[in-house]
């Protein structure tokens, strides 16, 4: 994709742009969900409520946020609270969309963010959950952004950081976690994939511009459910394009 | 009311709420001036192998001269609630932290920490155990509520719980599955506001973090501010105080406190300054040039500022809407 | 983790939160534009048998326009939280409540409710279970964070916590006995507020009460307010909207909303009329009298508010420092 | 008293007033403690902290509170906030003292505002515990203001709404009560009561003017303990009396 117009950033922000659907309320994190959000408000959801963890609740996102505590992540907002309001708005059911990413993910969803080897002597320390658990708890959908690739794909990860389907059917539920809540989509620059309704295991639905279903497979450590119709994603359009570089990230602090 | 599991991280920091309650009796109710300057809060009121808390998001509202300050007296063994990016980065770039609880400690944009990597990968930290950022946030709300505990469905069904010292009990209302949180109480916590009094009664401009719940939930309460206020102006608008007074032990006054963070409506992140410090820590010899740099090489909290430079600290300024007043 | 102790009292409004969860995601997250009158607001939203509440201190932002049309409309068999005086009485004293999570009801300086009275002893209200004010308002959070219950030291070792439907637990972490109070979920939320815009973002002045935990504990929520302002007004200070729109139903302009309670900076409150109450309340004649005359023999606020007289309002309004404006 | 130069309630709002200290902080209820709050500020304890609660913290008791809730219980104050934050500060160990009220007391301080005779069939349903109990649980003093007869002064009280010492020493903390915490004064137009040290029963320490010890037992429903040197109070001084008359109820609106 390296002869391409757009680099594979640019791809996957307008791929999770539009799944944000215009008049839902998303929590939003730093990075690639806060430009796939301004872009959405800038084209086909206008109003899309953004969440954002440290309190801020629709924000007019004209100003990019370069964290998800800054001033522009509460600029002319309806709200500005603190992160207990937040998450627990999220836990009473009213945020329909959340965003996540991590180190590695697993067929059910998992994520992990914490560590890679055995955590109490790790190879390599990550992060942390940060928000993640929380967003992967109680949001009614999550939204994987993800690198693509075997290492990142595996069948079973190192540390369940951020909850997706567990198990499988019924165990987040068993678990405690909130009844119809769980993973919806993983956006890569290979594809965009879904979860199996009664499997709850993560299906192929479309592949990225360019882009071979058996590339996707090579580039994932266990095997893909495959829909029955897997379509082909557009290209980002010229508009979306122009609106990202010109507008949403004229600074270009991440394209 | 039946135990389901029991996490397995250890509490770092183990509670009697009694004797939380006669701690806080014995703080003083009277209006009492505690302006002092870093140096002074930090040597009073911290110690080696204290669990001490900073409140903020990402790197805004980060208490940082106070963070500096810790480094400069060497501070140590401390036990930390962690999320956060710049300033417990330069904690354990520093080698002052022995234990976390952990949520976050990361770059952002810019990565991975790499300080947290080589103290934790080589056990120099002894021991981390895991939350979800709501989590800490509740912890501290638990404390703050005076109670044991307090429930939630973060954190079920995880890793983060096993490593963590959660329990899960059945709800005895409703039978299902449910996680409580321990109180945290801290023995310190490091607050960077927009304005307070000579007595620490705090104001907060914009969204609030957790700045209620920690507040609430330290013991000792180190407040940095960018100015101080007349009182008069506080009984103008009392509900703007979301610290009040008696809650507060040092009020540092510390124009540009969080730099290289940010103060919302009032000055910027200073970008290139965090990518230098995204840069330096990728190597041992690199941090420890930046530390004695940015801070060992320096008196106090105006000698940092005379580094960062008037010019500098003013274009960050400009870069708020109105100019930063 | 043990239950050293269960109160007696029923659940009177038995909850489970995945319910109240998907009730939460059927409500819109689109800015609608919800305002209608107080008689359209009760009959679309309010229905006989409810589980009501209303939030309010004392007389202080009573949402009394709200309660004298629920009276007018007669819904019957109401369950209610209750902690009022003037407009918890009104409901009693027209019959149309059934059963009491009772905290307090009386007259404060006036003395005991004559309406409470009559109707508990009768057995027209058929249950009251007790609680203390802030427990009824953690109910309120616990509903409001989303989890099963809250943990209080209030109410231990009393006769209150046997006739509570809360549990005594040994805590888990410092096997303390600790009570633990189940959420709270209303049907329907009743909060009279200073401004709002058109999509019930709310704000109110001074003192908070338990605004921000009962709008957030409503499955339907009815705003009145004393003034419907601009959306461009609560985006330029999102830090003083307490109730977000998306948990709002119905927004009612009520000037004088509260009469003959106060709102604070507007208007003080009626003491006369509180006074008259205090005295036609002692007998059902006189109590019906005053019903007739302030409730049903009205059509709506406005002619509640021409009875008492622009003269009069004018009046309580310049009893505040600052003209009430 | 009737031919004395003030009423009851006037004596009560000085002997009240008097158990202020300067420097506490001290949780006010509707009535009489709001008036020997004020009167308090006035004359011996001028940085008394009040608060109120539903939210007022530190108020300037310039104009006297008609309630617990309105514009003068937060008037100039250093703190305005809501009923949770008040009472968890008072279950934190913030507040020293807390101001009482009921229909019935016993010897270990145990209040009624419940109900008189059964609870399922009341012979009088009173107002209910309001915020007593939370006040009675967490303070670490409570001050009871009564009227002293042998109705209200009883052996048992027919429903425990606020906790006393409940069934004697150690019962508190047996049931979960904060350690250290408890009844500390009754003032009535009789007397000044407060408790045993050890046995935590109730202690006459002081006899208003112009009445006698035999009298306060009279119309006591149980047997007092006395102190070894039970005092006389004072009567309110002309200073107290003018300043509460002509400055603190100037309205005459409660005396």
């Amino acid at each position: 994709m390296t002869t391409s117009s757009y680099n594979p950033t640019e791809l996957m922000i307008c791929t999770a742009s539009r799944l944000m659907e215009d008049n839902t309320t998303a929590f939003i994190g730093t990075g690639i969900p806060m430009l796939a959000a301004a872009l959405a408000q800038k084209t086909h959801a206008p109003n899309l409520v953004s969440i954002f963890e440290f309190g801020g609740t629709g924000a007019l996102l004209e100003d990019l946020p370069l964290a998800v505590g800054e001033r522009r992540s509460f600029h002319r907002a309806l709200a500005a609270s603190g992160i207990l309001d937040v998450v627990e708005t999220a836990q009473r059911g009213f945020i329909d969309y959340g965003f996540l990413g991590g180190a590695q993910i697993d067929p059910y969803g998992n994520l992990n963010s914490t560590v890679i080897g055995d955590h109490d002597a790790p190879k390599v320390r990550l992060p942390g959950s940060g928000g993640g658990n929380d967003v992967g708890s109680h949001c009614w959908h999550t939204i994987a952004i993800m690198q693509h690739d075997s290492r990142r794909f595996v069948p079973r990860v190192d540390f369940i950081t951020t909850p997706g389907y567990l198990t499988g059917p019924g165990a987040r539920e068993e678990a405690g976690l909130p009844r119809g809540s769980g993973p919806y989509r993983v956006v890569t620059p290979l594809a965009v994939l879904g979860y199996h309704p009664q499997e709850k295991r993560m299906i192929l639905l479309a592949t990225q511009p360019d882009v071979s279903v058996e590339q996707v497979q090579e580039n994932t450590g266990f095997e893909l459910l495959l829909a029955e119709n897997i379509s082909q994603n557009p290209p980002p359009s010229p508009a979306e394009l122009s609106i990202l570089r010109d507008d949403v990230d004229r600074d270009r602090f991440y394209i | 009311m039946k135990i389901i599991q029991d996490g397995n991280g250890p509490l770092l920091q183990p509670f009697d709420l009694d004797d939380f309650r006669d701690f806080n009796r014995s703080k003083p109710r009277a209006l009492v001036d505690k302006r002092m300057n870093e140096a002074e809060a930090v040597s009073r009121f911290i110690n080696n192998g204290d669990y001490i808390g900073t409140e903020l998001y990402g790197t805004v509202r980060c208490p940082q001269s106070l963070v500096n300050e810790i480094v400069r007296q060497g501070k140590k063994e401390l036990r930390v609630a962690g999320q956060g990016v710049y300033e417990l980065d330069i904690l354990l770039a520093a080698g002052l932290v022995k234990a976390l609880d952990h949520t976050y400690i990361g770059l952002e944009v810019y990565g991975l920490s790499h300080c947290l990597r080589r103290e934790v990968e080589s056990g120099r930290v002894e021991q981390c155990v895991e939350w979800s950022n709501a989590a800490i946030a509740w912890r501290f709300k638990a404390a703050a509520m005076g109670v044991p505990f307090l429930p939630t469905r973060s954190m079920l069904g995880t890793d983060t719980l096993k490593y963590s010292a959660a329990k899960v009990v059945e709800d005895p209302f409703g039978g299902q599955p449910i996680a409580l949180l321990p109180a945290l109480i801290l023995d310190v916590g490091l607050i960077h506001v927009h304005r307070a009094d000579r007595y620490g009664n705090a104001q907060i401009e914009g969204i609030s973090g957790f700045a209620e719940e920690m507040a609430r939930a330290s013991k000792r309460l180190i407040i940095s501010t960018e100015e101080i206020i007349p009182t008069g102006q506080i009984r103008e608008h009392p509900e703007k105080t979301l610290i009040p007074y008696y809650l507060v032990d040092a009020v540092v006054e510390a124009p540009f406190g969080s730099h290289p963070g940010e103060m919302c409506y009032r000055y910027e992140r200073d970008e290139p300054q965090i990518k230098a410090w995204a840069r330096a820590s990728r190597e041992p010899e690199s941090t420890q040039a930046y530390l004695d740099r940015y801070i060992y090489d320096l008196n106090d909290h105006q000698e940092y500022l005379n580094l960062i430079g008037e010019e500098r600290l003013q274009e960050l300024q400009a870069m708020v809407p109105g100019g930063g007043k």
